[in-house]
């Protein structure tokens, strides 16, 4: 028993970030379902905790109060942000996303009140692990629910030909717009919970390797349904613990096993999971026929 | 669907419990080689984060092999208790990062039970891993932070539990600046200056230092991480007409400062600050321009340092750096405070012997803590000279 | 000013040399090749090999470094892109195998070479001054400018006035039809490859040569300067990523100069963001054509 | 009339692409589109569908202008359409295919939804099975839209298009790629669909498929309509024979 109590209290930070990471890959699948390619998620990932902890230093505010205006910040910097790259696709919203996501990072590397380079230090560790899990829990019935719903085939529509979506009734503008403010949304949350998970926090936390690695574990994990963005971020977020023992090859093991999901696992690793779904599929199929 | 996530998460876990089982395995035999009449002790343990991998890589291996070399050394000698009780050194990496360094110190106090930590390579990782063992009431020795906020008057609050043994460039940084003013005559210079906490804090420390020596700061010129050209920075600073170019900066940026000061700014020097003290940049042929404040010397002549050197290259077959030096003195004095207490694995009374712990000869020179826990040692100001650290005159 | 502006064509050529490789592969696969920074390096590491352990003369070990990472470039397409073209994954795949080759290739010579930054063993990098009037030319320099230029100039060529060149064109332009009309694609996206990680190694040479020094990281800062690169030359246009190489070389040094030293990284980024938004097809890149 | 256009016009970087086109399309009509490759034709459905803006000229639906208005807000005004070289969404299911092809009529259930409780009969997907069953693919529902054969996809698209219950459904090129009996059920379904108050414009290459289903024909050429008219008198048209039929066999 005691080894179990010391075994969570030792990777409870583990399991914090597993939990955040995986609320961050939901964001970003998000708009990935929707067609977006976007690497401005960990952008707002600092909009939301810089704020939390900056209202909860300066003004007090209790720790959802500054949760929640994180992420409406963030969310009223995304919609006029997807109303202008609206146009773009793939790549070059991918770019646009990401210049905005420096943008940000300098801004914070220059204002006093972020404390430039030097972050934001000593924040109180008020995020308990059942606040990430039940946002998790929250978040991913409630996608895996709209997944299904008339919105969610709509933003799968435009994802697969934003032309013909439109042909459909989809108002594409709007639709694409609810899943970037959306992401953002949920992106700062996972910002503000993190920021009051370690302490501390400094704008390259928030830089593009963070975008991309959200990225990773949303596309790794797989898009196909809720399951793969919270896989990848589990795996991917436990890997390095995982491959302690191989200690200075760490890295190499890691890269190769990124790379073998990517080749070997082409919608994820949720395929291994999804393959009784597809039966499934088929069946419908052959009780048609007969 | 939903078993088969259970059982993925099962899996999951479980293989977390037996890689972190496989990655601590300790090495216990140790306790039973020394084995007297009334029998030998648990060990007491100690462990050191440190970043094997990540950005600050290279810290490493001469962090780690600095405290294990203190540990074999003493170990050697029998150990606490009349040789019933050895110390064992749990060494963990933090990959650099935040919070692999909070979950290695939670490992450290949950899991390995350790009396004392020492840690971890980086001040932005130590900003979130410190508080960690605050809370729980472990003491901690910083052996290779050298920015604000470590010691003394902490983010978080109470900071009572951390000591530093890296000299801080609060210390440091004036020794440096007073030094190269009085011999240089300086009048007017520049800073450049990089993005970082750690470069942020030396530009702040060097300001206040260049205004209590009386030298006018000309202009401060910021580069980002990510710039690979430094040829403009000194171009610009060249505008202004310094005595000198402070480099606010580590290792990487300030070999290149360096380079262009010798091409665009003959026989100006270079002063810097700790980010500078790096054996990396030995091989540099303008190295002799620089000035920095460090916390070891290897010329020095103590007979301590000397048999240090000694030490280390014969267990390692390589010299010793500042890094390595500072990870041994740290764990000479963690050991001399231990020796004082009644219950090496007593965490208060380890602690109460720290604040109180002095040695005069260590490789570090005479070492004591300040009443706020920081390093009091002697700072050498140094510059290169045929590839080595020489003392600046 | 006048060193300013020299400083600025320095590292343009610089940013040029590794731009050109980035969107000569983005232009022909559509992929965003994030391993490009590993390239870069591994030319710096190529050719301290051939020095330092092989013992050969500089002017010996830029070839040499060339010719290794254009191998290696093939070896990372074979690795990391080719599986995921056969069945036809979307781009963003490859971007992500790209990153994880980068992972294990750093580390690779992390363990051979250490973390920290090192140099060539003195006096095997070639150093002389000029001096014009009150400024310091370095040859090394000087020559990494001429070179990068005649590269160009040897690509322009090669990509315009080949036979090769012209099978990499078609490819670009549609590889269906380019299959269709006998040219063997393979073939052409290993080319492909071969010269532009062979531009990107060289380029990690050149800049290790300039400050003679060379470490496991010192691509990535060059991977967000390829984005602005191509977004403002144009996606895919080698002029376009030439003259946007220039460009942002002569914004960031006037940016130094005029600008205040806090804005100096916004004004890059926010000229990015502003160019997508209001020409996305960069200055020399042609507009998507509209998709009805 | 229905749906009309007045003066309607488009230019790409000085070429015109649609020239003053004048059409009226009668509720309950067939109403034929021909004209030689690069006439305007598809330029003229994207414009009256919403996905090109017009230079000048108006849109009229039922005798309100809605010349500026969005695809989607057009597909809830009741116009649907096919596109030139089928546009599914081809990673989606069949059956989901049409059910996005009903949006328009459905309203948000995302609240709904996130409630849970046993699955109720959906009219909704009845219909969509219903309109699959018409276009003989119900059986391939569960399939992904992709994986289906070329004809198939054209059918699907119409079905999807229906889905969204159109006042005019505009068909763009149809038949291409279809083989005769494809095409002769084709025309089957779009007269029963004319039967049961669909008005139907049709872009199409074949002439006869066109001449025989069309009770009224309007002729492109250059951008400009050149005639208009019963399928008898368009054939009659010295300006149609002069621009088009003399250039292209007529089945």
């Amino acid at each position: 028993m005691d080894a179990i109590a010391d075994f969570l209290a030792t990777y409870s930070t583990t399991f914090a970030i597993v939990g955040i990471n995986a609320l961050l890959a939901l964001s970003v699948w998000l708009t990935l379902y929707a067609g977006q390619l976007t690497l401005g998620n960990a952008a707002f990932m600092a909009i939301g905790a810089y704020t939390s902890a900056l209202l909860g230093r300066h003004l007090g505010a209790p720790f959802p109060l500054a949760l929640a205006a994180g992420a409406v910040a963030a969310a009223a910097l995304a919609a006029p942000l997807g109303l202008t790259v609206f146009r773009l696709r793939g790549v070059y919203l991918a770019i646009a996303t990401l210049a905005f996501g420096e943008v940000v990072r300098v801004i914070l590397l220059a204002t006093p009140i972020t404390g430039r380079g030097q972050g934001l230090n000593g924040i109180p560790p008020k995020t308990e692990l059942w606040h990430i899990y039940l946002s998790l829990a929250v978040v991913a019935y409630v996608l895996w629910r709209v997944q299904g719903s008339i919105a969610g085939r709509a933003w799968a529509a435009i994802r697969e030909d934003e032309v013909a979506a439109a042909s459909q009734g989809i108002a594409v503008r709007r639709y694409k717009l609810a899943a970037f403010v959306l992401g953002a949304l949920l992106a700062a949350w996972a910002g503000g919970l993190s920021a009051h998970v370690t302490f501390s926090i400094d704008p390259n936390d928030f830089a593009f390797t963070k975008a991309v690695q959200i990225l990773v574990f949303a596309v790794v994990g797989g898009i196909p349904n809720v399951l793969g963005p919270v896989l990848g971020a589990t795996v991917f977020t436990a890997l390095p613990e995982l491959l302690r023992p191989f200690k200075d090859y760490r890295d190499i093991f890691q890269g190769a096993i990124l790379l073998a999901v990517i080749i070997y696992l082409p919608r994820g690793i949720v395929t291994l999971a999804e393959l009784r779904k597809t039966r499934r599929l088929a069946e419908i199929g052959a009780a048609d026929v007969a | 669907m939903r078993i088969r996530l259970l059982v993925t998460a099962a899996t999951l876990a479980a293989l977390v419990i037996t890689a972190c089982g496989g990655g601590t395995a300790a090495p216990s035999a140790s306790a039973g080689a020394s084995a007297t009449a009334a029998g030998p002790l648990p060990d007491v343990k100690i462990g050191l984060a440190t970043s094997k991998s990540g950005a600050a890589n290279f810290y490493n291996p001469q962090q780690t092999q600095g405290a294990q070399l203190a540990v074999d050394q003493f170990n050697a000698t029998g150990g606490f208790q009349g040789g019933r009780q050895k110390i064992q050194l749990i060494v963990e990496d933090d990959g650099s990062v935040r919070d692999q360094g909070i979950t290695v110190f939670k490992k450290f106090i949950e899991q390995d039970k350790v009396t004392v930590i020492l840690g971890p390579t980086l001040s932005a990782v130590a900003a979130g891993a410190h508080p960690v063992a605050q809370a729980a009431g472990v003491p901690v020795i910083a052996i290779s932070n050298t920015g604000l906020g470590i010691v003394g008057k902490c983010d978080y609050g109470p900071c009572d539990w951390i000591f530093r043994a890296s000299l801080g460039e609060q210390s440091a940084v004036p020794e440096t600046v007073k030094a190269a003013t009085s011999k240089l005559g300086l009048k007017k210079v520049v800073i450049i200056y990089g993005d970082g906490k750690f470069e942020l804090d030396d530009l702040a420390i060097f300001r206040d230092a260049f205004k209590a020596n009386g030298v006018t700061v000309a202009k401060e010129i910021p580069y980002r991480a990510t710039d690979v050209d430094f040829a403009p920075f000194v171009t610009a600073a060249k505008a202004e007409n310094p005595d000198a170019i402070v480099a606010s900066s580590l290792a990487g940026p300030a070999g290149k400062i360096l380079d262009e000061v010798a091409k665009q700014l003959p026989a100006k020097r270079v002063i810097g600050g700790n980010g500078l003290n790096s054996s990396a940049l030995l091989p540099n042929a303008n190295a002799g321009l620089m000035i920095v404040g460090t916390a070891w010397s290897k010329a020095s002549t103590d007979k301590a340092n000397q048999d240090f050197i000694a030490a280390y290259k014969a267990k390692y077959n390589a010299d010793p750096d500042q890094f390595a030096a500072q990870s041994y003195t740290a764990m000479l004095v963690l050991i001399e405070a231990m020796k004082k207490t009644t219950r090496m694995s007593d965490k208060e009374q380890v602690k109460k012997a720290l604040e109180s712990v002095s040695l005069s000869a260590t490789p570090l020179g005479a070492f004591s803590f300040t009443p706020e826990h920081d390093v009091k040692q002697p700072t050498f100001v140094m510059t290169v000279k045929d590839k080595q650290f020489v003392p600046f005159q | 000013m006048f060193e300013q502006l020299y400083n600025a064509i320095f590292i343009g050529s610089i940013y040029a040399l590794f731009a050109v490789g980035f969107a000569l592969v983005f232009s022909v696969l559509d992929i965003l090749n994030l391993a490009h920074p590993t390239v870069f390096m591994l030319g710096a590491f190529a050719a301290l090999f051939a020095i330092a352990t092989l013992g050969l003369p500089w002017w010996l070990a830029v070839p040499i470094a060339f010719v290794a990472t254009g191998l290696f470039g093939i070896l990372l397409d074979r690795i990391a892109f080719a599986p995921l073209r056969r069945r036809g994954a979307p781009p963003l795949s490859a971007m992500i195998s790209s990153l994880a080759v980068t992972l294990a290739v750093v580390r690779v010579v992390e363990l051979r070479y250490g973390g920290d930054f090192i140099t060539f063993p003195a006096g095997t990098v070639p150093s002389f001054l000029i001096h014009v009037g009150g400024a310091t030319l370095e040859g090394v320099r000087l020559a990494i400018i001429g070179l990068s230029i005649a590269l160009m100039l040897v690509l322009t060529y090669l990509v315009r006035g080949t036979a090769l060149g012209r099978e990499i064109r078609a490819l670009a332009e549609n590889p269906r039809a380019a299959r269709i009309l006998g040219i063997d694609v393979e073939r052409a996206i290993a080319a492909t490859f071969f010269i532009s990680s062979g531009l990107g190694g060289l380029a990690g040479v050149l800049l290790a040569f300039a400050y003679n020094s060379l470490d496991s990281r010192m691509g990535l800062p060059l991977e967000l300067r390829a984005f602005t690169v191509m977004v403002v030359g144009g996606m895919g246009s080698l002029p376009g990523a030439v003259i946007g190489a220039y460009l942002l070389g002569l914004g960031e040094v006037a940016s130094l100069v005029y600008l205040p030293a806090e804005l100096r990284d916004a004004f890059a980024f926010g000229l990015l963001f502003l160019v997508l938004i209001a020409r996305p097809q960069g200055l020399l890149g042609q507009r998507p054509a509209d998709r009805i | 009339m229905l749906l009309e256009t007045r003066q309607l016009s488009r230019t790409f970087g000085g070429v015109h692409a649609v020239d003053r086109v004048d059409l009226a399309v009668a509720a309950g009509q067939a109403f034929g589109l021909i004209g030689p490759n690069g006439a305007g034709k598809t330029t003229l459905i994207n414009l009256i569908s919403g996905h090109l803006r017009a230079d000048g000229g108006s849109v009229l639906l039922d005798g309100a202008t809605v010349t500026r208005l969005a695809p989607h807000e057009l597909t809830a005004r009741g116009i649907a359409r096919t596109f030139q070289g089928v546009r599914l969404f081809k990673g989606l299911t069949v059956f989901d295919n049409v059910l996005v092809g009903r949006h328009a009529r459905l309203r948000s259930d995302v609240v709904r939804r996130l409630v849970p409780r046993r699955s109720r009969a959906d009219p909704d997907r009845e219909r969509a099975m219903g309109l699959l069953e018409r276009v003989g693919l119900r059986r391939r529902a569960g399939a992904l839209a992709g994986e289906l054969a070329y004809g198939d996809q054209r059918r699907l698209e119409i079905a999807r298009a229906l889905a969204s219950e159109p006042r005019v459904l505009i068909l763009d090129e149809p038949a291409a790629g279809m083989n005769p009996s494809e095409s002769g059920r084709l025309r089957e379904l779009m007269r029963a669909l004319v039967a049961e108050g669909i008005t139907i414009v049709l872009i199409e290459h074949d002439v006869g498929l066109v001449m025989g289903t069309c009770e009224r024909v309007a002729v492109l050429n250059f951008g400009r309509k050149i005639a208009e008219g019963s399928p008898a008198e368009v054939r009659a048209s010295a300006a149609v024979r002069e621009a088009y039929l003399g250039a292209e066999d007529v089945a």
